[in-house]
Protein backbone atom coordinates (compact mmCIF):
# COMPACT_ATOMS: atom_id res chain seq x y z
CA UNK A 1 0.00 0.00 0.00
CA UNK A 2 1.33 3.14 -0.86
CA UNK A 3 0.12 6.73 0.44
CA UNK A 4 -0.33 9.30 -2.14
CA UNK A 5 -1.02 12.87 -0.94
CA UNK A 6 -2.17 16.52 -2.73
CA UNK A 7 -1.75 19.90 -2.45
CA UNK A 8 -2.43 23.34 -3.65
CA UNK A 9 -4.59 22.80 -6.86
CA UNK A 10 -3.72 19.04 -8.10
CA UNK A 11 -5.78 18.62 -4.45
CA UNK A 12 -7.92 20.39 -5.27
CA UNK A 13 -8.98 18.93 -8.78
CA UNK A 14 -8.88 15.57 -7.05
CA UNK A 15 -10.93 16.63 -4.56
CA UNK A 16 -9.32 15.07 -1.75
CA UNK A 17 -5.59 15.78 0.01
CA UNK A 18 -4.85 12.19 0.48
CA UNK A 19 -5.50 8.17 -0.17
CA UNK A 20 -3.81 4.94 0.55
CA UNK A 21 -3.61 2.34 -3.09
CA UNK A 22 -2.28 -0.92 -4.08
CA UNK A 23 -0.14 0.20 -6.97
CA UNK A 24 0.19 -3.23 -9.80
CA UNK A 25 3.72 -4.00 -10.05
CA UNK A 26 3.65 -2.66 -13.55
CA UNK A 27 3.67 0.55 -12.49
CA UNK A 28 7.58 1.09 -11.89
CA UNK A 29 8.17 4.83 -12.76
CA UNK A 30 6.44 7.91 -11.75
CA UNK A 31 5.03 8.85 -15.38
CA UNK A 32 3.65 5.27 -15.46
CA UNK A 33 1.72 6.30 -12.08
CA UNK A 34 0.33 9.40 -13.62
CA UNK A 35 -0.38 7.86 -16.59
CA UNK A 36 -2.30 4.83 -14.17
CA UNK A 37 -4.19 7.93 -12.16
CA UNK A 38 -5.08 9.72 -14.95
CA UNK A 39 -7.58 6.37 -15.66
CA UNK A 40 -8.87 6.26 -12.27
CA UNK A 41 -11.85 9.55 -13.20
CA UNK A 42 -12.41 13.16 -14.09
CA UNK A 43 -10.83 14.29 -11.67
CA UNK A 44 -7.69 13.08 -11.53
CA UNK A 45 -7.51 13.42 -15.97
CA UNK A 46 -8.58 17.21 -14.88
CA UNK A 47 -5.62 17.17 -12.38
CA UNK A 48 -3.12 15.73 -13.89
CA UNK A 49 -4.17 17.27 -17.63
CA UNK A 50 -1.00 18.95 -17.87
CA UNK A 51 1.48 16.10 -16.76
CA UNK A 52 4.77 18.13 -17.62
CA UNK A 53 3.81 20.51 -14.82
CA UNK A 54 2.94 17.84 -11.75
CA UNK A 55 6.03 18.22 -9.51
CA UNK A 56 6.76 15.12 -7.81
CA UNK A 57 8.09 14.20 -4.04
CA UNK A 58 8.68 10.38 -2.94
CA UNK A 59 9.23 10.15 0.44
CA UNK A 60 9.53 14.08 1.17
CA UNK A 61 12.01 14.64 -1.68
CA UNK A 62 11.98 16.20 -4.97
CA UNK A 63 11.98 13.55 -7.75
CA UNK A 64 12.08 13.70 -11.60
CA UNK A 65 9.05 11.63 -13.83
CA UNK A 66 11.45 8.84 -14.95
CA UNK A 67 12.12 8.18 -11.44
CA UNK A 68 11.20 4.26 -9.81
CA UNK A 69 9.01 3.90 -7.62
CA UNK A 70 9.92 1.22 -5.77
CA UNK A 71 10.42 1.77 -2.08
CA UNK A 72 7.79 4.63 -1.93
CA UNK A 73 5.90 5.21 1.04
CA UNK A 74 4.67 8.62 0.64
CA UNK A 75 4.30 9.65 -2.67
CA UNK A 76 3.26 13.27 -3.57
CA UNK A 77 2.05 15.56 -6.52
CA UNK A 78 1.80 19.18 -6.37
CA UNK A 79 1.70 22.31 -8.86
CA UNK A 80 5.14 24.01 -9.23
CA UNK A 81 5.87 25.95 -5.74
CA UNK A 82 5.47 29.58 -5.15
CA UNK A 83 6.47 30.08 -1.60
CA UNK A 84 9.29 32.71 -0.22
CA UNK B 1 28.39 27.08 12.69
CA UNK B 2 25.87 25.46 14.94
CA UNK B 3 22.77 24.12 12.93
CA UNK B 4 20.62 26.62 11.40
CA UNK B 5 17.59 27.46 12.72
CA UNK B 6 14.81 26.03 10.70
CA UNK B 7 11.05 27.15 11.81
CA UNK B 8 7.80 26.51 9.55
CA UNK B 9 4.62 27.73 11.37
CA UNK B 10 1.60 29.98 11.34
CA UNK B 11 2.81 32.63 13.64
CA UNK B 12 4.41 35.93 12.99
CA UNK B 13 7.81 35.71 13.58
CA UNK B 14 10.06 38.50 16.02
CA UNK B 15 12.98 40.60 14.27
CA UNK B 16 14.59 41.84 16.97
CA UNK B 17 14.01 38.80 18.71
CA UNK B 18 15.81 36.40 16.44
CA UNK B 19 18.85 38.82 15.41
CA UNK B 20 19.42 38.76 19.21
CA UNK B 21 19.25 34.97 18.72
CA UNK B 22 22.06 34.60 15.69
CA UNK B 23 24.32 37.62 17.10
CA UNK B 24 24.02 36.55 20.66
CA UNK B 25 26.14 32.72 19.69
CA UNK B 26 29.28 34.81 18.64
CA UNK B 27 31.17 37.54 19.10
CA UNK B 28 33.04 37.68 16.22
CA UNK B 29 29.86 38.64 13.50
CA UNK B 30 30.24 41.44 11.60
CA UNK B 31 27.51 41.18 9.78
CA UNK B 32 23.83 40.02 9.82
CA UNK B 33 22.33 40.01 6.22
CA UNK B 34 18.29 39.68 6.99
CA UNK B 35 15.22 39.32 4.41
CA UNK B 36 11.79 39.65 5.33
CA UNK B 37 9.27 38.38 2.32
CA UNK B 38 6.04 40.38 3.27
CA UNK B 39 2.47 40.37 2.00
CA UNK B 40 1.48 42.98 -0.60
CA UNK B 41 -1.80 44.65 -0.94
CA UNK B 42 -1.72 44.40 -5.12
CA UNK B 43 -2.64 47.66 -5.22
CA UNK B 44 -5.57 47.72 -2.65
CA UNK B 45 -6.97 44.17 -4.30
CA UNK B 46 -5.81 41.56 -2.30
CA UNK B 47 -7.58 40.97 1.19
CA UNK B 48 -4.64 38.15 1.98
CA UNK B 49 -3.08 35.10 1.11
CA UNK B 50 -3.53 31.41 1.76
CA UNK B 51 -0.50 29.56 2.19
CA UNK B 52 -0.51 25.99 1.59
CA UNK B 53 2.44 23.84 2.61
CA UNK B 54 3.56 20.27 3.05
CA UNK B 55 4.32 19.21 6.54
CA UNK B 56 7.69 17.69 7.11
CA UNK B 57 8.76 17.81 3.63
CA UNK B 58 8.82 22.18 4.11
CA UNK B 59 11.45 21.49 6.87
CA UNK B 60 13.42 18.62 5.08
CA UNK B 61 13.68 21.05 2.08
CA UNK B 62 14.61 24.14 3.67
CA UNK B 63 17.06 22.03 5.77
CA UNK B 64 18.55 20.66 1.83
CA UNK B 65 18.86 24.68 0.95
CA UNK B 66 20.13 25.38 4.28
CA UNK B 67 22.74 22.40 4.13
CA UNK B 68 23.66 23.30 0.31
CA UNK B 69 24.24 27.34 1.47
CA UNK B 70 26.11 26.39 4.56
CA UNK B 71 28.62 24.81 2.11
CA UNK B 72 28.76 27.30 -0.36
CA UNK B 73 29.74 30.11 2.58
CA UNK B 74 31.45 30.29 5.31
CA UNK B 75 28.64 31.41 7.91
CA UNK B 76 28.43 31.88 11.95
CA UNK B 77 24.14 31.73 11.90
CA UNK B 78 21.49 30.77 9.51
CA UNK B 79 17.75 31.01 10.43
CA UNK B 80 14.73 30.35 7.91
CA UNK B 81 11.45 31.17 8.92
CA UNK B 82 8.58 30.15 7.06
CA UNK B 83 4.83 30.96 7.85
CA UNK B 84 1.67 29.42 6.06
CA UNK B 85 -1.64 29.90 6.68
CA UNK B 86 -4.15 33.14 6.29
CA UNK B 87 -1.34 36.52 6.19
CA UNK B 88 -2.71 39.78 5.31
CA UNK B 89 -0.90 42.78 3.61
CA UNK B 90 2.04 44.20 4.83
CA UNK B 91 2.30 40.95 6.95
CA UNK B 92 5.66 38.54 6.89
CA UNK B 93 5.68 35.50 5.62
CA UNK B 94 9.41 34.88 5.49
CA UNK B 95 12.86 35.28 7.33
CA UNK B 96 16.32 34.34 6.35
CA UNK B 97 18.54 35.98 8.35
CA UNK B 98 22.70 34.95 7.59
CA UNK B 99 25.51 35.98 9.44
CA UNK B 100 29.10 35.97 8.92
CA UNK B 101 32.43 37.93 9.81
CA UNK B 102 32.29 39.74 6.63
CA UNK B 103 29.69 40.94 4.43
CA UNK B 104 30.00 39.30 0.99
CA UNK B 105 29.65 35.79 2.43
CA UNK B 106 25.81 37.00 4.55
CA UNK B 107 24.78 38.64 1.24
CA UNK B 108 25.38 35.55 -0.93
CA UNK B 109 24.09 33.41 1.04
CA UNK B 110 20.88 35.03 1.99
CA UNK B 111 20.30 35.70 -2.11
CA UNK B 112 21.10 32.51 -2.86
CA UNK B 113 19.46 30.64 -0.31
CA UNK B 114 16.15 33.32 -1.00
CA UNK B 115 16.39 31.80 -4.81
CA UNK B 116 16.27 28.55 -3.88
CA UNK B 117 13.75 28.32 -1.66
CA UNK B 118 11.33 29.99 -3.84
CA UNK B 119 11.63 27.21 -6.18
CA UNK B 120 12.00 23.85 -4.48
CA UNK B 121 10.43 24.87 -0.90
CA UNK B 122 7.35 23.22 -0.84
CA UNK B 123 4.82 26.13 -0.45
CA UNK B 124 1.82 27.53 -2.76
CA UNK B 125 -0.07 30.77 -2.61
CA UNK B 126 -3.26 31.21 -2.97
CA UNK B 127 -4.90 34.56 -3.31
CA UNK B 128 -8.25 35.88 -1.80
CA UNK B 129 -9.45 39.65 -3.00
CA UNK B 130 -10.62 42.44 -1.40
CA UNK B 131 -14.17 41.50 -3.36
CA UNK B 132 -14.39 38.48 -1.43
CA UNK B 133 -13.60 36.41 -4.23
CA UNK B 134 -10.81 33.97 -4.66
CA UNK B 135 -8.55 34.56 -7.78
CA UNK B 136 -6.80 31.25 -7.42
CA UNK B 137 -3.66 29.83 -7.31
CA UNK B 138 0.03 31.74 -7.79
CA UNK B 139 1.37 30.89 -10.84
CA UNK B 140 5.36 30.04 -10.55
CA UNK B 141 7.10 32.60 -12.99
CA UNK B 142 8.83 30.97 -15.87
CA UNK B 143 12.28 31.95 -14.43
CA UNK B 144 11.46 30.21 -11.16
CA UNK B 145 9.98 27.13 -12.96
CA UNK B 146 13.40 26.64 -15.12
CA UNK B 147 15.54 27.34 -12.46
CA UNK B 148 13.88 24.15 -10.61
CA UNK B 149 14.34 22.24 -14.07
CA UNK B 150 17.60 23.48 -14.19
CA UNK B 151 18.28 22.01 -10.36
CA UNK B 152 16.25 18.80 -11.09
CA UNK B 153 16.44 18.28 -15.40
CA UNK B 154 12.94 16.91 -15.19
CA UNK C 1 9.32 57.08 -2.62
CA UNK C 2 9.94 59.41 0.14
CA UNK C 3 13.10 60.73 1.00
CA UNK C 4 15.36 58.31 2.33
CA UNK C 5 15.95 57.85 6.33
CA UNK C 6 19.17 59.47 6.30
CA UNK C 7 20.62 59.30 10.47
CA UNK C 8 24.16 59.51 11.95
CA UNK C 9 24.52 59.22 15.51
CA UNK C 10 26.20 57.63 18.68
CA UNK C 11 23.15 55.99 20.05
CA UNK C 12 21.80 52.82 19.35
CA UNK C 13 19.00 51.90 16.94
CA UNK C 14 16.75 49.66 16.99
CA UNK C 15 15.75 47.23 14.22
CA UNK C 16 12.25 46.25 14.87
CA UNK C 17 11.10 50.18 14.74
CA UNK C 18 13.38 50.79 11.82
CA UNK C 19 11.35 47.50 10.37
CA UNK C 20 7.84 49.04 11.34
CA UNK C 21 8.74 52.77 9.83
CA UNK C 22 9.54 51.34 6.36
CA UNK C 23 7.41 49.05 6.06
CA UNK C 24 4.83 51.14 7.68
CA UNK C 25 5.00 53.67 4.49
CA UNK C 26 3.66 51.48 1.86
CA UNK C 27 1.42 48.22 1.62
CA UNK C 28 2.95 46.94 -1.69
CA UNK C 29 6.65 46.14 -0.49
CA UNK C 30 7.21 42.56 -0.47
CA UNK C 31 10.35 42.68 -0.01
CA UNK C 32 12.89 44.57 2.74
CA UNK C 33 16.96 43.76 2.99
CA UNK C 34 18.73 44.50 6.45
CA UNK C 35 22.18 44.50 6.71
CA UNK C 36 23.56 45.09 10.20
CA UNK C 37 27.12 45.92 10.81
CA UNK C 38 28.21 44.50 14.02
CA UNK C 39 31.51 45.17 15.59
CA UNK C 40 33.19 41.95 15.97
CA UNK C 41 35.80 40.84 18.92
CA UNK C 42 38.75 39.78 16.76
CA UNK C 43 38.89 36.52 19.05
CA UNK C 44 38.84 38.29 22.17
CA UNK C 45 41.22 40.89 21.56
CA UNK C 46 39.25 44.19 20.75
CA UNK C 47 37.66 46.02 24.20
CA UNK C 48 35.73 48.67 21.70
CA UNK C 49 36.04 50.19 18.40
CA UNK C 50 36.40 53.99 18.27
CA UNK C 51 34.68 55.44 15.49
CA UNK C 52 35.82 59.37 14.54
CA UNK C 53 33.51 60.77 11.63
CA UNK C 54 33.40 64.30 9.26
CA UNK C 55 29.71 65.92 10.96
CA UNK C 56 27.99 67.50 8.09
CA UNK C 57 29.79 65.58 5.37
CA UNK C 58 29.31 62.25 6.47
CA UNK C 59 25.56 62.88 6.39
CA UNK C 60 25.71 64.49 3.05
CA UNK C 61 28.18 61.79 1.69
CA UNK C 62 25.43 58.99 2.56
CA UNK C 63 22.47 61.35 0.86
CA UNK C 64 25.01 61.28 -2.20
CA UNK C 65 25.16 57.40 -2.22
CA UNK C 66 21.48 56.81 -1.57
CA UNK C 67 21.10 59.13 -4.27
CA UNK C 68 22.67 57.45 -6.86
CA UNK C 69 21.42 53.72 -5.29
CA UNK C 70 17.91 55.52 -5.65
CA UNK C 71 19.18 56.18 -9.75
CA UNK C 72 19.47 52.69 -10.40
CA UNK C 73 16.64 50.67 -8.22
CA UNK C 74 13.12 51.21 -7.64
CA UNK C 75 13.14 50.97 -3.77
CA UNK C 76 9.84 52.04 -1.57
CA UNK C 77 12.03 52.85 1.04
CA UNK C 78 15.58 53.15 2.54
CA UNK C 79 17.17 53.56 5.99
CA UNK C 80 20.74 54.31 6.40
CA UNK C 81 21.76 54.54 10.07
CA UNK C 82 25.58 54.73 10.80
CA UNK C 83 26.92 55.23 14.40
CA UNK C 84 29.84 56.95 15.87
CA UNK C 85 31.86 57.12 19.18
CA UNK C 86 32.65 54.20 21.15
CA UNK C 87 31.34 50.65 20.45
CA UNK C 88 32.11 47.77 21.77
CA UNK C 89 32.21 43.80 20.26
CA UNK C 90 28.56 42.58 19.31
CA UNK C 91 27.30 46.26 19.22
CA UNK C 92 25.69 47.56 16.19
CA UNK C 93 27.84 50.14 13.84
CA UNK C 94 25.68 50.44 10.53
CA UNK C 95 22.15 49.25 9.33
CA UNK C 96 21.20 50.01 5.51
CA UNK C 97 17.65 48.63 5.35
CA UNK C 98 15.95 48.29 1.45
CA UNK C 99 12.09 47.98 0.65
CA UNK C 100 10.97 46.94 -2.74
CA UNK C 101 8.03 45.37 -4.50
CA UNK C 102 10.70 42.14 -5.57
CA UNK C 103 13.34 40.88 -3.77
CA UNK C 104 16.75 41.80 -6.42
CA UNK C 105 15.91 45.60 -6.24
CA UNK C 106 16.20 45.12 -2.03
CA UNK C 107 19.17 42.94 -1.98
CA UNK C 108 21.11 44.15 -5.18
CA UNK C 109 20.52 47.81 -3.47
CA UNK C 110 21.77 47.25 -0.17
CA UNK C 111 24.54 45.50 -1.19
CA UNK C 112 25.50 48.08 -3.54
CA UNK C 113 25.26 50.39 -1.14
CA UNK C 114 27.70 49.34 1.52
CA UNK C 115 30.20 48.79 -0.84
CA UNK C 116 30.34 52.45 -1.55
CA UNK C 117 29.70 53.62 1.39
CA UNK C 118 32.48 51.90 2.90
CA UNK C 119 34.86 53.79 0.30
CA UNK C 120 33.49 56.93 0.63
CA UNK C 121 31.23 58.28 3.53
CA UNK C 122 34.05 60.15 6.11
CA UNK C 123 34.41 57.39 8.77
CA UNK C 124 37.15 56.22 10.20
CA UNK C 125 37.92 53.30 12.85
CA UNK C 126 40.70 53.21 15.87
CA UNK C 127 40.89 49.83 17.82
CA UNK C 128 41.33 49.48 21.78
CA UNK C 129 42.15 46.25 22.56
CA UNK C 130 41.73 44.10 26.25
CA UNK C 131 45.06 44.71 26.75
CA UNK C 132 44.63 48.23 27.42
CA UNK C 133 46.75 49.07 24.22
CA UNK C 134 45.47 50.90 21.11
CA UNK C 135 46.20 49.10 17.92
CA UNK C 136 45.53 52.52 16.84
CA UNK C 137 43.63 52.72 13.06
CA UNK C 138 42.22 50.35 11.01
CA UNK C 139 44.15 50.50 7.68
CA UNK C 140 41.61 50.50 4.60
CA UNK C 141 41.63 47.31 2.48
CA UNK C 142 43.47 47.70 -0.80
CA UNK C 143 40.16 46.90 -2.27
CA UNK C 144 37.94 49.46 -0.64
CA UNK C 145 40.97 52.05 -1.91
CA UNK C 146 40.59 50.91 -5.72
CA UNK C 147 37.23 51.45 -5.46
CA UNK C 148 37.27 54.67 -4.37
CA UNK C 149 39.98 55.45 -6.39
CA UNK C 150 37.99 54.26 -9.43
CA UNK C 151 34.79 56.14 -8.48
CA UNK C 152 37.03 59.78 -8.16
CA UNK C 153 39.88 58.77 -10.46
CA UNK C 154 42.69 60.27 -8.20
CA UNK D 1 40.70 82.99 5.31
CA UNK D 2 39.82 79.13 4.66
CA UNK D 3 38.90 76.67 7.43
CA UNK D 4 41.28 73.22 7.13
CA UNK D 5 39.89 70.60 9.20
CA UNK D 6 41.74 67.14 9.88
CA UNK D 7 40.43 63.89 10.73
CA UNK D 8 41.97 60.24 11.90
CA UNK D 9 45.30 60.05 11.67
CA UNK D 10 46.50 63.25 9.78
CA UNK D 11 44.54 65.19 12.59
CA UNK D 12 46.10 63.07 15.52
CA UNK D 13 49.69 64.11 13.61
CA UNK D 14 49.43 67.02 12.76
CA UNK D 15 48.21 67.98 16.57
CA UNK D 16 44.78 69.93 15.89
CA UNK D 17 41.13 69.12 14.58
CA UNK D 18 40.87 72.76 12.55
CA UNK D 19 42.54 75.84 11.77
CA UNK D 20 41.80 78.72 10.00
CA UNK D 21 44.68 79.73 7.36
CA UNK D 22 45.46 83.06 4.65
CA UNK D 23 46.15 81.32 1.74
CA UNK D 24 48.42 82.85 -0.64
CA UNK D 25 46.61 83.19 -4.42
CA UNK D 26 49.71 81.38 -5.72
CA UNK D 27 48.12 78.30 -4.23
CA UNK D 28 45.79 77.05 -6.63
CA UNK D 29 44.99 73.26 -6.51
CA UNK D 30 44.73 71.12 -3.86
CA UNK D 31 48.02 69.52 -4.81
CA UNK D 32 49.79 73.02 -3.82
CA UNK D 33 47.89 73.36 -0.65
CA UNK D 34 49.28 69.79 0.17
CA UNK D 35 52.78 71.06 -1.17
CA UNK D 36 52.53 74.34 0.82
CA UNK D 37 51.33 72.72 4.58
CA UNK D 38 54.30 70.16 4.19
CA UNK D 39 56.52 73.52 5.18
CA UNK D 40 54.39 74.36 7.62
CA UNK D 41 56.64 72.44 10.20
CA UNK D 42 57.35 68.48 10.86
CA UNK D 43 54.18 67.60 12.34
CA UNK D 44 52.42 68.05 8.84
CA UNK D 45 55.57 66.76 6.74
CA UNK D 46 54.43 63.68 9.04
CA UNK D 47 50.83 63.65 8.56
CA UNK D 48 51.42 64.16 4.61
CA UNK D 49 54.48 62.28 3.50
CA UNK D 50 52.58 59.70 2.02
CA UNK D 51 50.73 62.13 0.24
CA UNK D 52 48.96 60.36 -2.52
CA UNK D 53 46.88 58.56 -0.04
CA UNK D 54 45.54 61.72 1.88
CA UNK D 55 41.60 62.03 0.67
CA UNK D 56 40.61 65.61 0.35
CA UNK D 57 37.09 67.17 0.48
CA UNK D 58 36.33 70.45 -0.37
CA UNK D 59 33.25 72.43 0.67
CA UNK D 60 32.14 68.26 2.28
CA UNK D 61 32.69 66.88 -0.84
CA UNK D 62 35.78 64.35 -2.40
CA UNK D 63 37.89 66.19 -4.88
CA UNK D 64 40.70 64.99 -6.41
CA UNK D 65 44.51 66.55 -6.11
CA UNK D 66 44.37 68.79 -9.45
CA UNK D 67 40.99 70.30 -8.04
CA UNK D 68 40.77 74.13 -8.20
CA UNK D 69 40.63 75.23 -4.26
CA UNK D 70 39.07 78.90 -5.28
CA UNK D 71 35.95 79.08 -3.85
CA UNK D 72 36.53 76.65 -0.72
CA UNK D 73 35.35 77.97 2.14
CA UNK D 74 36.28 74.50 4.50
CA UNK D 75 39.14 72.12 3.24
CA UNK D 76 39.30 68.71 4.45
CA UNK D 77 42.37 65.71 4.64
CA UNK D 78 41.94 62.49 5.90
CA UNK D 79 42.89 59.07 5.64
CA UNK D 80 41.28 56.59 3.09
CA UNK D 81 37.52 56.13 4.99
CA UNK D 82 36.86 52.73 6.99
CA UNK D 83 33.76 53.53 7.76
CA UNK D 84 30.49 50.88 7.16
Amino acid sequence: MTKLVYFAWVRERIGKGEEVIELDPAIVTVGDLLAHLKTRGEEYAAALEYENVIRVAINQEHVEHDAPIKGATEIALFPPMTGG
Amino acid sequence: MAQPRIVVQHDDFDIAAEMSRISGQNRNIGAVVTFSGLCRDEAGTLAALEIEHYPGMAEAEIGRVAAEVLGRWTLTGLTIIHRFGLIKPGENIVLVMAASVHREAAFNAASFLMDYLKNTAPFWKKEHLTTGEERGWVEAKTKDQEAFKRLHSL
